[in-house]
Order: C-alpha cells, then sequence, then structure tokens
C-alpha cells in the first residue's frame, strides 16, 4: 500500500517535472500557480481529473472501452511489485524490506508484466471504435511488440554477466568498483554500454514516448488510442505510462547502472537511508533523460521506427547478445 | 497438497473445450485460439507429469511447444490474412473452395 | 490447503475462460479470454515449482502470441461470427466422439495416476537447470526448433507481405 | 582324370552359327550365310570326330561338368555331359547327316526367301539335338527334346504364309506336346523316388531293383510315360499324325528333323533308360507293341499315298516303329543300329526325293512324274540305292540292321516277327511302288507346270523359284550329299554283320558296353518278356541259333523281293491293275487313303470338345464371367465407393475436425479398451 502510494505520487510528481523541464526548455516557466513553483499542480490535476464529467461516446465496445485503461493501470503498478529500492532498512530492532516481493525470477516477472501492458493500449484503440484509436492501438501494439525484442535481449548480456534473475543478486554484483574510482556498474563492464543504449532505445519505444510516440501522436492521430477517453479513464492512461516510465527507469537503474549503490556516509540511520536516496537520484536521472530527448528530438516516420526497430536494433543486440557470450565463456 | 489427477483433468476439460471450440467456432481465429487452447492443456498435463516424475524434460518439452505455437501463429496469422484478401471473410464455412 | 485453494481458483478461472472463448460470439473476446486462460495457467505452473515456464507463458503466450492475435483481429476488423449453418458431421460425429474420448481419458488418468500428490513447488525449475538440460540433453531439438522458427518467420513474412497489409509483414 | 574334351563345343558350335545367322543374317549374303552355317555345323562334325578318335582311349562313360544349373539340397543337375559308346553313335549320325543336310540345303533352298532365317533354324535344331544326345542328365535331355520340337515347330512352319505349313507345325507342336506331359510326369516320378535325375546315379539306384511283372509299379509306370514321350517325339501310334503333315517344311527339313535325327529322339531316350525298361517288362511288352502295329499300320498308309513325300512320311513312322519293336523286345543295340541305318537311307531318300520335286518344279505328287529315270541320273541311282536299302535286300545297310531286329523280335515272340516280316514285305512294295512310278513309265507330268496342284505341293511356295527350263539334275551342292549318303546306306550295315552270317557284330560289340553294363548288375533276373539279347548271343549253343538266323534272314529277304515283284508287276507291267484292284476292295481302299480316318477321329474326339470346351468354359465361362467380372466389378465398385466418400470432402473445415475427432475418439477408445484388459 505504502510503496503504491510511493509510486502515484511519484508518477505525479513525474509529470510536475516534466512540465517544468520542458517549460523551461522551450523557454517557458511551466507550472508556477498553485503552490510554490506549482509544486501542488499535480494535486490540482488529480483533483480535476476526478471532478470532470466521464463521457462515453456512442458505438464504442464498452465492456473494453471501460476495461482497457484499468488493464493499462493496473499492469504498469504491478511491475513496480518485484523492484526493489534498496536494501532492507534496520531501524533499531525492525528490519523493513524494502521490496514487496523477491521472487528470483523478479526480471522475468516484470518483462512479462510490461509485455501485458499492450492489452491496454491495444484494446482502448480497438474498443473505442474511431480510426484514430484503432490506428493508435495498431501502431502500438505492433511497436511493442516489435521493440520488446531487442529490449529482452539487451537485458539478456548483464543477466549472462551475472548469471541470475534475481534483481537483488544483480545488484549486489554491481557493488564496489574497478581501480577505485570507475563504479563497477554493468554499464562500465563486458562492453554492455551498447546494451544499455539498446535498452534506451527500446525503452522509449516501449513506453510509447518521443521520439516513438507513434500511437498518441498528437498532430497526425488526434491523441492516438486514448482520443476517446476523457476523464479518469484518460487520467489512468496517464498514470500508466507515466508509471511504466519509472518502471524502466528503476530497471535500468537496476542493471545497467549500479542499483542502489554509491558512497555511504553519516550516522547509520542516514546510512540506511542513503542507498535510496542513490536508487532515486539515478532514476529521476534517467527520467530526466526522458524528458530531455522529448524536448529534443522530432518523431520518426512509422516506417522509419520499424525500419530502425528489425533492422538495426534487433541485429545490434543479437550481436551483443553473441559478444557477451563469448566473453563470458573466454573468462569462465 | 493437490492430487496429479486434477492437475490432469483440468489439462483435460481444457483440451476438451480446445476441440470443441475448433468444431463449433466459425472464425478462423476462434478456430485458431481453440487450438492454442489444446495447446495450453497440453503443456499443462506435461507440466504436471513432470512434476509427478521428478523430471524436468517435461518442462522442456513444454518450451518446445510453445516455440512451436509461435512460429505456428506466425504462419496461421499471415495465412489468415493472406486468405481475408482473397475471400473478403472470415467465415469458415464459406472457405470451402477445396471440395470435389 | 492454501495450495489447493489456490489450485481450486485458479482451475475455475481456467474453465471459466475456457468455456467463455466458445459461447463468445466475438473474437477479440474470445481472445481475452483466452488471455485469462493462459494467465491462469502461469499461476498454475507457478504452484507446480516451473517459474520459468510460468514466465515464459506469460512472456511468450500472453505477452507475444496473443498480442499478434488481437493485432490480427484489429487490424482485419473482425466483427460478431454470422451464424452459418456449419456441418452436420461436425456435430454429430465430433461432439459426441470429443465427450467419449475426454472422459475415457479422464476416467483412465484417474484410475492410472491414482492420488499422487503433489507439493507446492514440487519440481523447482529453475532457469538455470533448465536451461543445462536444454543446452546439453536436448541440443539438437533445439536447433532443429530454431531453425523450425527461422522457416516459419520467412514463410510468415512471404505469405503476409503483400502492398497493402505492411504491418502484416512486419509483424513477429 | 580324364582329359577334358570340351565335349560343350559340340552343341555350342552351331548355336554360334545359329546366333550369327539369326541376328545379323539379314545383313549378309546368300554365300555368308551359307558359309556360316556350313562353317559351324561343319565344326561340329570335325570335332564329334576328334572326339570319335580319342574315343578309345577314354574311360566310359565319360562325363564332363560345365556348370552347375540348379542345387537345392540333396537333389542337384548340372550342365553336363555324358559320353558314352551311344551317345557317340548318335552324334556321329547327327552332325555327320546333319552337315550333308546343310552341303545340300544351300543348293535345294538357295532361291528361298528367309535363306538366313532357315540356316538359322537349322543350326539350332543342331544345337538342341546335340544337347539332347549329350545330356547327362533327363531335365538337360528335356532341354533338348523341348528344343528340337521348338525348331522342328519352326522349320515345318518355314513358309509360314501358307496356311497349312502354319498348321502343320502347330500340330506338330501340339501332339509333341501331349509326350513331353509324359515325359515330364515320368521325370517328376524320378525326382520323387531317387532323388535324381543325373543318369548314373539313377540306373546306379534303379540297378540293384529286381524286375516288375506286375503292371501297375513304380517302374513300369516310369517307362510307360517316358514311352509317352518317345512315342510323341517319335510318331508312334496313337501320336504319329503330325509327322505326315510335317511334310509341308522344305524336304532337307523332312529330311534332316522328321526323318534321320530328331524322330528318333525317343528311341534314343528308351535305350538311354533301357535300365528302367528292362525293369518293367510291361513297359517293354507295351513298347514293343506300339512299335509293332505303327509299323504295320503306317505301312499300309504308305501303299496308297501318292504325294512322294507322304510315303516317305509313312515309311519312317514304320520304321520307327521297327525300332520299338527292338526296343519292346530288349535288342536296343538292334535298335540303334537300325537308327543309324534308318538316318542313312531315309535320309538319302527324302534328299532324292526333294531332288526329284525340284527337278520338276515343286511337283510332289507321283502321278505326275514317272520316266525321270533318264533325266537324273544321278538321283536315280541313289534313290535307288536307297530303295533297296530300305527294302532290306542284302547287301544293302537296311539289310542287315531290319534282320537284326527281325531275329530278336522272333526271339521274344513270333507275332512281333510275323508282322515285323509283312511290314517288311508293304515297305519294300511300297517303296518300290515309289521308285517304279517317279521313275519308270512315260514323264505325265508338265515340265513347266512350275506351280503343280496347289492343293498337293506344299513345296508350291518355292515353286517359283524353279520357274527356268524343264526337268533338270540338281547342282552338285545337291548331289554330293546324295552320293556320300548313298555310299554310306550301301556300306553303314557292314559294320553289324552278325555272327550268322560270319560277320562279328561288331557294332553290337561296340555298344555292349553300354546296354550290358545294367545287365551285368541284374544279371539273375531271367523271366520276363525281355530277355536280354547278349544272353541270348552268349548262349551256349551258337550253331543252332546260327542256323535259325539264317532261315529267317533268307525269309525277310525273300518278303522284300516278293514286294519288289510284286511292286514290278503292278506299277511297271500293267498300271492299271492298281485301280481295279482298288475299286475291288472299295471302302477298304477309300479307308486306307485316307489314313484309315485317324485325323477326323482326332478331330471329332478330342480336338473340336476341346476347342467347343474352351470356348465354352474357358473363355466365356471363367475368363469373361470370373477374371473380367471380377476385375470390371472390383473397378466398378471401387467407383461406387469412392463416389459415395468423396462427399465426405465437403471442403469444409469443421467437418473436417469433426471426422478427425471420431477417429481420435475410436483410437482412445480402442487403446484403453486393450490396455485396461
Amino acid at each position: 500500500m505504502l510503496a503504491l502510494f510511493v509510486l502515484l505520487t511519484a508518477v505525479a510528481y513525474t509529470v510536475w517535472l516534466e512540465r517544468k523541464v520542458v517549460g523551461h526548455m522551450q523557454n517557458r516557466w511551466g507550472p508556477t500557480r498553485v503552490g510554490p513553483f506549482g509544486l501542488l499542480q499535480p494535486l490540482a490535476d488529480g483533483v480535476k481529473f476526478l471532478f470532470k464529467e466521464d463521457l462515453t461516446p456512442p458505438h464504442v465496445y464498452k465492456p473494453l472501452y471501460i476495461a482497457a485503461p484499468m488493464i493499462a493501470v493496473v499492469f504498469a503498478l504491478t511491475s513496480i511489485a518485484v523492484i526493489p529500492i534498496g536494501n532492507t532498512i534496520t531501524i533499531g530492532s525492525l528490519v523493513i524490506p524494502l521490496q514487496i516481493t523477491d521472487v528470483n525470477i523478479g526480471l522475468l516477472i516484470i518483462l512479462g508484466v510490461t509485455s501485458l501492458g499492450v492489452y491496454g493500449v491495444a484494446l482502448a484503440g480497438w474498443s473505442s471504435n474511431s480510426k484514430y484509436s484503432l490506428l493508435g492501438g495498431l501502431r502500438a501494439s505492433a511497436q511493442m511488440i516489435s521493440y520488446e525484442i531487442s529490449l529482452g535481449l539487451s537485458l539478456v548480456g548483464v543477466l549472462m554477466l551475472t548469471g541470475s534473475f534475481s534483481l537483488r543478486d544483480i545488484v549486489d554484483a554491481q557493488s564496489g568498483t574497478f581501480w577505485g574510482f570507475i563504479p563497477r556498474w554493468n554499464i562500465f563492464y563486458g562492453g554492455q554500454f551498447i546494451a544499455f543504449f539498446i535498452y534506451l532505445m527500446s525503452a522509449y519505444a516501449e513506453t510509447n514516448r518521443i521520439p516513438f510516440d507513434l500511437p498518441e501522436a498528437e498532430t497526425e492521430l488526434v491523441a492516438g488510442y486514448h482520443t476517446e477517453y476523457s476523464a479518469m479513464k484518460f487520467a489512468m492512461f496517464f498514470m500508466a505510462e507515466y508509471a511504466n516510465m519509472i518502471t524502466v527507469a528503476a530497471v535500468a537503474s537496476l542493471l545497467f547502472l549500479g542499483g542502489w549503490h554509491g558512497p555511504l556516509f553519516g550516522p547509520p540511520l542516514l546510512q540506511s537511508l542513503l542507498p535510496i536516496f542513490w536508487f532515486v537520484l539515478r532514476i529521476f536521472g534517467f527520467l530526466f533523460v526522458y524528458i530531455w530527448v522529448r524536448g529534443t528530438l522530432p518523431r520518426f516516420r512509422y516506417d522509419q521506427l520499424m525500419a530502425f526497430g528489425w533492422k538495426f536494433l534487433l541485429p545490434l543486440s543479437i550481436a551483443n547478445l553473441v559478444v557477451t557470450a563469448l566473453v563470458v565463456a573466454l573468462r569462465a | 497438497m493437490v492430487p496429479i489427477a486434477y492437475y490432469l483433468i483440468l489439462s483435460g476439460i481444457l483440451f476438451a473445450c480446445g476441440v470443441t471450440g475448433f468444431l463449433i467456432k466459425r472464425n478462423i481465429i476462434s478456430i485458431f485460439m481453440s487450438i492454442e487452447l489444446m495447446l495450453n492443456g497440453v503443456n499443462l498435463s506435461f507440466v504436471a507429469f513432470a512434476a509427478q516424475w521428478h523430471a524436468l524434460s517435461g518442462q522442456i518439452f513444454v518450451f518446445f511447444v510453445m516455440v512451436v505455437a509461435a512460429a505456428e501463429a506466425a504462419v496461421g496469422l499471415a495465412i489468415i490474412i493472406a486468405v481475408y484478401r482473397t475471400r473478403e471473410t472470415l467465415n469458415i464455412d464459406q472457405v470451402d473452395l477445396l471440395k470435389l | 490447503m492454501t495450495h489447493l485453494i489456490v489450485f481450486l481458483l485458479f482451475g475455475a478461472l481456467c474453465v471459466a475462460g475456457a468455456v467463455n472463448l466458445l459461447v463468445q460470439r466475438h473474437p477479440i473476446n474470445s481472445a481475452l479470454s483466452l488471455v485469462v486462460v493462459m494467465g491462469s495457467l502461469a499461476v498454475e505452473y507457478l504452484l507446480l515449482g516451473a517459474e520459468f515456464v510460468a514466465a515464459v507463458q506469460v512472456i511468450v503466450y500472453a505477452g507475444a502470441i496473443m498480442v499478434l492475435f488481437v493485432f490480427v483481429i484489429m487490424l482485419l476488423n473482425a466483427g460478431e461470427e454470422e451464424h452459418t449453418k456449419g456441418s452436420r458431421v461436425a456435430l454429430l460425429f465430433g461432439i459426441p466422439g470429443i465427450l467419449v474420448a475426454s472422459v475415457l481419458i479422464g476416467w483412465v488418468l484417474i484410475e492410472r495416476t491414482g492420488s499422487h500428490l503433489l507439493w507446492a513447488g514440487a519440481l523447482p525449475g529453475a532457469p538455470r537447470t533448465i536451461g543445462w538440460l536444454l543446452f546439453h540433453n536436448f541440443l539438437l531439438p533445439f536447433e532443429v526448433t530454431s531453425i523450425l522458427v527461422l522457416i516459419a518467420i520467412m514463410g510468415a513474412v512471404v505469405l503476409a507481405s503483400h502492398p497493402d497489409a505492411d504491418q502484416g509483414k512486419k509483424e513477429r | 582324370m580324364t582329359p577334358n574334351l570340351h565335349l560343350w563345343l559340340i552343341p555350342v558350335l552351331p548355336l554360334v552359327g545359329a546366333a550369327i545367322n539369326g541376328f545379323f543374317g539379314r545383313k549378309f549374303s546368300r554365300q555368308g550365310v551359307a558359309g556360316v552355317a556350313l562353317c559351324f555345323s561343319g565344326a561340329a562334325f570335325l570335332k564329334v570326330l576328334m572326339v570319335a578318335f580319342t574315343f578309345s582311349s577314354l574311360a566310359k562313360p565319360h562325363i564332363e561338368f560345365l556348370a552347375p544349373w540348379i542345387r537345392s539340397g540333396s537333389f542337384q543337375v548340372d550342365f553336363s555331359f555324358y559320353l558314352d559308346q551311344l551317345s557317340l553313335v548318335m552324334l556321329l549320325v547327327v552332325t555327320g547327316v546333319g552337315f550333308l543336310i546343310h552341303i545340300y540345303s544351300v543348293g535345294y533352298m538357295w532361291e528361298e526367301g528367309g535363306f538366313y532365317r532357315f540356316f538359322a533354324y537349322l543350326n539350332l535344331f543342331m544345337f538342341f539335338m546335340l544337347t539332347l544326345v549329350l545330356a547327362s542328365n533327363y531335365l538337360l535331355m528335356f532341354i533338348g527334346w523341348e528344343g528340337v520340337g521348338l525348331a522342328s515347330y519352326l522349320l515345318i512352319g518355314f513358309w509360314f504364309t501358307k496356311d497349312s505349313a502354319a498348321s502343320a507345325g502347330k500340330k506338330a507342336f501340339i501332339v509333341n506336346r501331349i509326350g513331353d506331359f509324359g515325359f515330364l510326369i515320368a521325370l517328376f516320378l524320378l525326382i520323387k523316388h531317387f532323388g535324381s535325375l543325373n543318369f548314373d546315379q539313377v540306373f546306379s539306384s534303379i540297378s540293384p531293383l529286381s524286375a516288375e511283372t506286375g503292371g501297375a509299379g513304380l517302374l513300369t509306370a516310369i517307362g510307360l510315360l517316358l514311352m509317352v514321350g518317345a512315342a510323341g517325339k517319335s510318331a508312334q501310334i496313337p501320336l504319329y499324325v503330325w509327322l505326315p503333315d510335317a511334310m509341308e517344311g522344305p524336304t532337307p527339313v523332312s529330311a534332316l528333323i522328321h526323318a534321320a535325327t530328331m524322330v528318333t529322339a525317343g528311341v534314343y531316350m528308351v535305350s538311354r533308360s533301357h535300365v528302367i525298361f528292362e525293369r518293367a517288362p510291361m513297359a517293354l511288352t507295351v513298347v514293343a507293341i506300339v512299335g509293332t502295329l505303327t509299323a504295320l499300320f503306317a505301312a499300309t498308309i504308305g501303299i496308297t499315298q501318292t504325294d512322294i513325300k507322304k510315303v516317305l512320311a509313312y515309311s519312317t513312322v514304320s520304321q520307327l516303329g521297327y525300332m520299338f519293336i527292338a526296343c519292346g523286345v530288349g535288342a536296343f543295340s538292334a535298335a540303334v543300329f537300325h537308327l543309324m541305318t534308318h538316318a542313312f537311307f531315309k535320309g538319302l531318300l527324302f534328299l532324292a526325293a526333294g531332288s526329284v520335286i525340284h527337278a520338276v518344279s515343286g511337283e510332289q505328287d507321283m502321278r505326275q512324274m514317272g520316266g525321270l529315270r533318264t533325266k537324273i541320273p544321278w538321283t536315280f541311282w541313289t534313290m535307288t540305292i536307297a530303295t533297296f536299302a530300305i527294302a532290306g535286300i542284302p547287301p544293302f545297310a537296311g539289310f542287315f540292321s531290319k534282320d537284326e531286329i527281325l531275329w530278336r523280335a522272333y526271339q521274344s515272340s513270333w507275332v512281333y516277327w510275323a508282322i515285323g516280316l509283312f511290314t517288311a514285305f508293304l515297305t519294300s512294295f511300297y517303296m518300290f511302288r515309289l521308285w517304279f512310278m517317279t521313275f519308270f513309265g512315260t514323264y505325265r507330268g508338265t515340265a513347266e507346270d512350275t506351280h503343280g496342284d496347289s492343293s498337293h505341293g506344299p513345296d508350291h511356295g518355292h515353286g517359283h523359284g524353279h520357274g527356268h527350263g524343264g526337268i533338270h539334275e540338281s547342282p552338285w551342292v545337291m548331289v554330293g550329299p546324295l552320293v556320300v549318303l548313298a555310299v554310306l546306306s550301301v556300306t553303314g550295315g557292314w559294320i553289324g554283320v552278325p555272327g550268322s552270317l560270319g560277320g562279328d557284330n561288331r557294332f553290337e560289340k561296340f555298344l555292349s558296353p553300354v546296354f550290358h553294363s545294367s545287365i551285368a548288375v541284374s544279371g539273375a533276373e531271367s523271366h520276363g518278356v525281355a530277355t536280354p539279347p547278349e544272353k541270348e548271343t552268349e548262349s551256349p549253343e551258337p550253331q543252332a541259333s546260327h542256323s535259325k538266323e539264317l532261315i529267317f534272314t533268307g525269309i525277310s529277304v525273300f518278303a522284300g523281293i516278293f514286294g519288289f515283284l510284286l511292286a514290278w508287276q503292278l506299277y511297271y507291267r500293267d498300271p492299271q491293275l492298281p485301280q481295279k484292284i482298288a475299286a475291288s476292295l472299295g471302302g477298304l481302299y477309300e479307308a486306307v487313303v485316307h489314313k484309315y480316318y485317324i485325323d477326323e477321329l482326332y478331330a471329332t474326339l478330342f480336338v473340336k470338345p476341346l476347342i467347343a470346351g474352351s470356348a465354352l468354359i474357358l473363355w466365356h465361362g471363367i475368363d469373361q464371367n470370373v477374371i473380367d467380372a471380377s476385375l470390371d466389378n472390383s473397378a466398378h465398385g471401387a467407383n461406387q465407393v469412392s463416389d459415395s466418400a468423396r462427399h465426405m470432402q465437403s471442403g469444409n473445415l469443421r467437418s473436417y475436425a469433426g471426422w478427425v475427432a471420431a477417429g481420435a475418439a475410436a483410437v482412445i477408445v480402442y487403446m484403453i479398451w486393450t490396455g485396461t484388459r
């Protein structure tokens, strides 16, 4: 429950952060009115969504129209469950595990759940019986399936380096440093920065973010698959998207950026809280890159997207996989 | 603890449902999904037997089944698309040119 | 005990999904019910301890194959299936035949396997061991299957590649 | 180890000739074809002569193994050759006479179409005949046996464009089949009871057996069956009918196959398996009776025939009858002796007749001839010698052999002797009748009548060739063999001068080891009709038998002379008389002219019912109603079934699925049903 609350707030403030940053990038101020620096803006948005009229257009296929956003948001949030945000905190005697469940195939579950997330988008696009939405849904599902492959393959490299599916083990394998000053992160290790690059691209595509936001391209299809949605249902899609972003960011930081490892100092309580801080820092850094890219890059054409995914990313990831396998085999 | 027979019965029910769907469905895609359902029932029995005999090879077979199912889905759906393109229908009862 | 309860719960979900697949007349509903079936099957796998199978079930089946189905349904915009008078053979022979067959199979299974109890996580199919098996004992089938998949991909591309159906080609 | 004589060369040489002529002869010139044929048959003859010269130094019987043929368990049959005195004599006769007739044929057939074909067949016949003679087991012998049948069929039907020739060929073949059938069964019996077909093994396993007086014994059965085969091949009653018709073939063929060699194969076979016959008195009796009847019967028919070749044909039949008498009374050496001499003079007769026919341009009816004495002297003189020989006038060859046979016959039973004597008289009578009708009196034919009367004149077809000039002597290639054979028919008998005439019967002594060996083993047996001749010759008081033999010799000579006189009276002095006599005899004469209606009898008895039955039962009944019907119905049924079953293929996927499901259910039910029990 706590985790859910934390996640929702995180989502809300990611939205705020995005608006702020993009605003500054475009020489605007972004939200300023509500609260200091508009810090209460997310809250206001939430309230607005809640009280808006939830209108359902005719000709929609009701059951799926209603189910789609829920599917989207549910899958988006469940994937957080297996993500550890740090080691256990020990305050005095009580021990708080900072992870909801630690199954030793956590990563696989994340992948599975995110892959299920497609349904929300696709069904939304299809059920709300309009050409924009349908095109958006089609694009979304096609694009997600296509990029899921290279995403998974890019992760396999890391998995081979630290032979485990358990996120905790993966993170623990990244503690320490090379030669004392370079942190022993996977991104610096065994040529995994290529994998990281692939992961980044695929993640953008998975979360339908610029430059791969074809499904919801405002300028072509009005808003893609959630054209017909309003109020809370729209909010759900919104939350699902940002939650996915956060999940992806968390996975990236866990797998490539050394998880919660970082310099520890100060009193024990601080020492026990610092890993969480480092972890959240990485996540937000990653999100910042998201926003940054959004602010700078234009959108792809659809065929370019597909060509990029199938003809560049996939071979690249396979090559990376082979090289990593060779490295592991030689080292073993 | 659950008697293995339950798992097997479950898989049997799934399989039977698949076959029935194959028999009564008229939409090619639905029929195709019925096939997938049958495969799933078989997979369950595989895993259950693997658990009974403590032999992982059962699970390996499940993987093979999945891979083959994936390939089959790719080809089959492509075929369905081609059929739809030429015949403008998905109703299996209307795709019966191949007869005497 | 919990094991039994969970099993019954998701088993019921499975059967419900399967039956729903049959009764639903719209392909997309059938597809979604099939997704439900697969998801609950994944849980059953987890109960049996086959985590990796469960994960792959979710990722490959529910996450890829069924998405593909949904995609095709959306692409072809398949509507309600109309009730054409099908073949009497299917109803006269097929249904009774399959009923008899299933009943007999069930009877024999119960009769043969007896009440062999399975514990939760009876057989931990750890990814490591499975991979080991896959690449040692089952290397040849593995390679053959990979070739099969390659051929399937090419076949799908060839079949679906058509000027007016680019997405069909781009799949998988 | 006895030297290897390469006996296999003897049969194979003619085969090579046959192959060359048969396959490539079409391209050769006539000279080429004749050259090839003569080369190979002559080579065979030379080979036989070489063998004959080394013969005295051989261990007899001399068996040469060539190659294994059939090996199944203990039963084995090889390609191996069996050389002893008997087969040597046969070899000399076959190759010698055969070679001469080859030479003769070159001239006779020169104008014919299918020249190469003729010689290919002729060589082929030589091959089979030699195989038959040299065979060391009954099976190989049977191969030769069938082969000569085939060759004779081909040669009888040489002018296959002519119906009579073709049907005659078929007749010969079919009648021979009947005999071969008996022969085959005899072979099976041998295999069953003695587990072998090799002569030496069979005989050595038979020798210990004692003679069977009863008629139903195994050896008797075998003997009778062999006799059936021999009767078929050697034209004995009741299977002689094919031989007269066989005269449709070219005359050299008649000379070679149907007088000199093939028809004597039966005699050879009987005397080869004398071991069996000596122990089957019943069979021997049958042989003797058949021989006697045939001799008499054919002779009587011969009297009335007007076709020159037919006369000779019937005389051949009756002479063969003589040989069988000899066999029947156990005088195998005498039989072989007569076989040889008969080969000489009968071959000569036929060749001479052929020369006559040649001279009168294809005419065969004696009534169209006459007064040819001066026109074709060579033919006349050689023919005369042959006639005297066959009539049994000393010192010609026929006299000795026939006299020998009669003497033996008397020793066994006077009935044989009497009939034989009468037959001898008839023989000389019709031979001289032929002689007078052909060469004396005035020429009754028209020289330019090249076609003759196509009703008679089987050589009609080749008559076209002789359209040149009138009556003319034959070319030297034809006359040469005549002369050689004439010499042989004069002197041929001298090697067998019986003791009674101061000779010591060298021929019999030469052959005696063959026929002696078995007797030595089973010498004890003295009962039965077949008193072995050798015992007689070595009987204690030769003088008495000698004087007795002399008397009989005189009687037979007198019979021959009487026949001559009668013929002279009837056909030279007063040619009208025969018609009167014929008229007075009336029906009997008619019957004789029509060969006792035997052919018609057979036609009504066997041929027509057979054809009718075949047409009714086999053709309409079995072939149409059973075989064809079953095929048609099965096809029709398949058509029906598939017609109804094809509705299963409705093109409806779900119905297919339904079938599959039903089938799966059936399989599962079956598996469980079997698995739970």
